[in-house]
């Protein structure tokens, strides 16, 4: 066996923070990601890096805001409620063309909700999630391993496009222990030399300015125009998806996260039953593996989608069908886990 | 012949767009002309507001970003934290500071974050039309309060320069004006001294200026000095607040 | 002796130069500038003593304070 | 080879500890394990549960609402796991806090003493490891010794006073069984 570690989800994401070259962490308490701040709070002591717990998730994007300014390599995490108040800092990164990484371990809402792992973030985190017009890469781990290797790339991401990138997990991840291998590299080679637009002082250059706000007559949208192609080459090039059955399948089973795998292990028990079901995962929620989608509507009887929460990823899904294929769903909200036996039974029903 | 007074290298040659008589354009030159005299110009990083300072990047000669409303503080902490051998100050109005970003702006002063802010306090939400700040006066007349701030329903002028100096984390708190020459002068050591603070690593600094705002306040420029002088600095005394230099000699 | 040059495009003729000058060496102009403001204009009567108040009390900075040599 | 297991106890009782142990006995093994705590307000004061999966496949959820064992460290946990286990499943309980008498169809009951047992050792604290240990000798599903490797890696520098007795523990419960 390779040398593998037991971890907790949260401290997944710390760690492959810290392999993704964080040099700065602003966190503040939230359950269920708390393990995750208390994490950082001893790892980036360790490493000589910056920790602040902040006095508000407000206050932590901010300061993310601040550090990636001056071009480290900035993060900040929380849970549902705490990423809605940060969701202002997120907008402002953005309109910056500034990267980060801002983790959220979902959990029950609306409002202050409940503890328990739940979905119910999707439509904030890939319709941007902020005011104005815009776009964020999300990844969706669906495994503690997934948690390191997702939270590590998303670094490189975020500098690559200079725009900050979600990790969007829940509370089940978060608090669950599983294997993980733990690869180290150099996560600054590809991008550190590359940031010529950061403010650390004006010394032998002409003084910068880094600002969302752009009054002049049409200023604001040539300024769009030009973020709308850097989506659209994220769009080109980072789509992500895990696909498995899908060439005899009559059914796919879409999931991301935590739902896919329940997907997996309910896949497992119909094939069993000679029931030929596949299999979607979207690693990338936005951009949206909507061409996987599209390419099988002639091929399957239906798409059934599973998740955390009333449905909110089933809209792409519908989108990326096209009306070509009928699209069912079965969720669970307010922390409720769909049941593996319950998405066998749909699948019978939607192929009777 | 010899220039004497002329503006600083910090300073760009962009006319600004204040009002007339607004005293924003004093307090931009007296931190252009305190970076020039400490030679800090190319390590320094400035924090622009929301409010109607949201263009200073357009007029100091030096690094400078804006912030989200309230969230100077939070920024120029990332800022300070990974840079630290830079000069960071923040620039915020009375709404900025002391309504939206009250919670950033105490939580910097108490963690003693090695940097400078300059709170600009004229009483009134200028930007965005005149409306209640929470530094109105009593019975001062705003689009918000047109029978002036009632306290019953408003509550009162906040003087958080002195709430600050309560915090254990602060290290230098001082009320200025420029709303005479003499004032000027005097607000123009305050901040040399807020920033020098921050060179030599003594912590949270804070200058708040008194500035005039006569559009808001309904006068003409000349009249707005009188303002000052009359109205508010009764409620905001000049002075030092806070200075644990002085404390430490026994002299406060 | 001294004088001073007046940026007449920055002013916006708040008139804090004219109140503050010791020596009423500073008037606003009749004439208007391009922003429409009657900019400030300085009376050079040989009087002018570079004491820089005016320059102080400039909200746009646009006054520049010379001194002359000692003779 | 599939086993899911729901250990459950008062909080401080240790279950949170034998649940990591296990699944970390599981991945030295070369296993699949996934470990999920019940987190929360439940943590402080009252019961505490975890669920360990482990399987020579992948594993989806790990969540089970039927597992195949219980481990019951008192009577509460008892009732409140004790009808969601699977038919022929297991549940080892600790007798030494159990006052009723239980019968449950077409599941396999192990009473241990484990509280009496940790007593005797020295210390009631460590009633979560002859549990554990009855449940390795039971299931086969780890052995002995990769767990007594795994206990010195989990209990860390900070805990190393802790291990022989943790260890005496864990072997004892495996003998009784």
């Amino acid at each position: 066996m390779e040398n593998r570690i037991l971890m907790q989800g949260n401290h997944a994401v710390g760690e492959g923070g810290l392999q993704g070259g964080c040099q700065a962490y602003f966190g503040y308490p939230i359950t269920p990601q708390n393990e995750l701040t208390q994490y950082m709070a001893k790892r980036m002591v360790e490493e000589r890096k910056v920790f602040i717990q902040a006095e508000s998730e407000l206050a932590a994007i901010n300061m993310v805001f601040g550090a990636s300014l001056v071009g480290a390599r900035a993060m900040t995490t929380s849970s549902s409620p705490g990423i809605s108040l940060k969701q202002e800092g997120i907008s402002y990164m953005v309109g910056c063309e500034l990267p980060g990484v801002i983790v959220n371990i979902q959990r029950g809402g609306p409002g202050l909700g409940n503890i328990a792992g739940a979905q119910g973030d999707y439509f904030q985190a890939t319709r941007g999630g902020g005011h104005g017009d815009y776009y964020l890469i999300v990844l969706a781990p669906d495994s503690v391993q997934e948690m390191y290797d997702l939270t590590r790339e998303a670094f490189d991401l975020a500098d690559k496009y200079r725009n900050p990138v979600i990790v969007l997990a829940d509370g089940i991840l978060g608090q669950m222990l599983e294997p993980v291998k733990i690869v180290k590299k150099n996560p600054m080679s590809n991008f550190s030399a590359k940031k010529d637009w950061i403010l650390d002082g004006c010394k032998g250059r002409k003084p910068r300015m880094v600002r969302s706000l752009l009054m002049g007559e049409g200023v604001l949208e040539e300024h769009n125009l030009k973020l709308g192609k850097k989506y659209e080459r994220m769009r080109k090039s980072e789509v992500r998806v895990e696909t498995d059955n899908l060439e005899d399948a009559e059914v796919a089973l879409v999931g991301y996260g935590i739902s896919a795998r329940i997907c997996k292990e309910a896949m497992e028990i119909a094939r069993q039953k000679g029931i030929k079901v596949g299999l979607v995962r979207p690693i990338t929620l936005w951009p949206f593996p909507e061409k996987v989608i599209a390419e099988n509507v002639d091929r399957l009887k239906a798409f059934l989608v599973i998740e955390m929460s009333l449905g909110q990823m089933v809209e792409d899904v519908r989108l990326a069908t096209n009306g070509k294929c009928p699209v069912y769903f079965y969720g669970r909200t307010g922390g409720g886990i769909p049941e593996v036996d319950v998405i066998v039974e749909r699948i019978e029903k939607i192929l009777k | 012949m010899k220039k004497i007074f002329s503006r600083p290298e910090s300073l760009t040659a962009k006319r600004n767009i204040y009002c007339s008589g607004c005293g924003h354009g004093i307090v931009h030159r007296l931190i252009a002309e305190v970076i020039d005299e400490l030679g800090i110009r190319e390590k320094t990083i400035g924090v622009a507001p929301v409010g109607c300072a949201v263009f200073a990047y357009d007029y100091w000669n030096f690094d400078v970003t804006e912030a989200a409303h309230g969230r100077p503080p939070a920024v120029a902490t990332g800022i300070k934290r990974v840079l630290p051998d830079r000069v960071v100050f923040t620039y915020q109005g009375d709404g900025d500071l002391a309504a939206i970003g009250t919670a950033e702006t105490v939580h910097a002063a108490n963690r003693g974050e090695n940097i400078t802010i300059i709170f600009v306090n004229n009483g009134v939400y200028g930007m965005t039309g005149g409306q209640m700040a929470p530094t109105t006066l009593i019975a001062q007349k705003t689009t918000t309060t047109p029978l002036g701030r009632d306290p019953k329903i408003a509550g009162y002028p906040i003087k958080i320069s002195e709430a600050l100096g309560q915090l254990e984390g602060s290290v230098y708190i001082e009320r200025v004006t420029v709303n005479s020459p003499k004032n000027t002068i005097k607000a123009k050591r305050a901040i040399k001294k807020a920033f020098q603070n921050q060179i030599q690593n003594k912590g949270f600094s804070l200058v708040e200026v008194l500035s005039m705002c006569p559009i808001a306040w309904g006068v003409n420029p000349v009249e707005a000095l009188k303002w000052i002088e009359q109205k508010m600095i009764p409620v905001f005394p000049l002075g030092v607040i806070k200075d644990k230099d002085l404390t430490a000699k026994g002299n406060l | 002796m001294g004088k001073i040059i007046i940026n007449i495009e920055q002013c916006k003729g708040c008139k804090l130069c004219v109140i503050f000058c010791p020596k009423q060496l500073i008037k606003l102009s009749e004439k208007l500038n391009p922003a429409g403001y009657h900019p400030a204009e300085f009376i050079d009567n040989g009087q002018c003593n570079s004491c820089g108040l005016c320059y102080q009390m400039c909200p746009d900075v646009a006054i520049e304070v010379w001194k002359g040599e000692k003779r | 080879m599939r086993e899911e297991i729901i250990m459950a106890g008062f909080g401080g009782q240790g279950i949170m500890f034998a649940g990591t142990l296990l699944a970390h006995a599981a991945m030295e093994e070369g296993l699949n394990v996934t470990y999920f705590p019940s987190y929360g307000a439940e943590m402080r004061g009252g019961t505490a549960n975890c669920t360990v999966i482990i399987s020579d496949e992948n594993i989806g959820s790990p969540v089970v609402t039927n597992p195949s064992a219980l481990l019951a460290m008192n009577e509460s946990s008892l009732e409140k796991f004790s009808s969601k286990v699977k038919k022929d499943g297991l549940i080892i309980v600790n007798s030494s806090l159990l006052k009723k008498e239980i019968k449950i169809n077409d599941v396999e009951i192990l009473k241990i003493p484990a509280t009496e047992l940790a007593e005797k050792l020295g210390d009631n604290k460590v009633a979560n490891m002859v549990i554990l240990g009855a449940y390795i000798n039971r299931s086969k599903v780890v052995s002995l010794e990769r767990t007594m490797d795994s206990l010195k890696k989990v209990l860390g520098e900070g805990r190393k006073n802790l291990l022989k007795l943790n260890r005496e523990a864990l072997k004892k419960g495996e003998e009784n069984r």
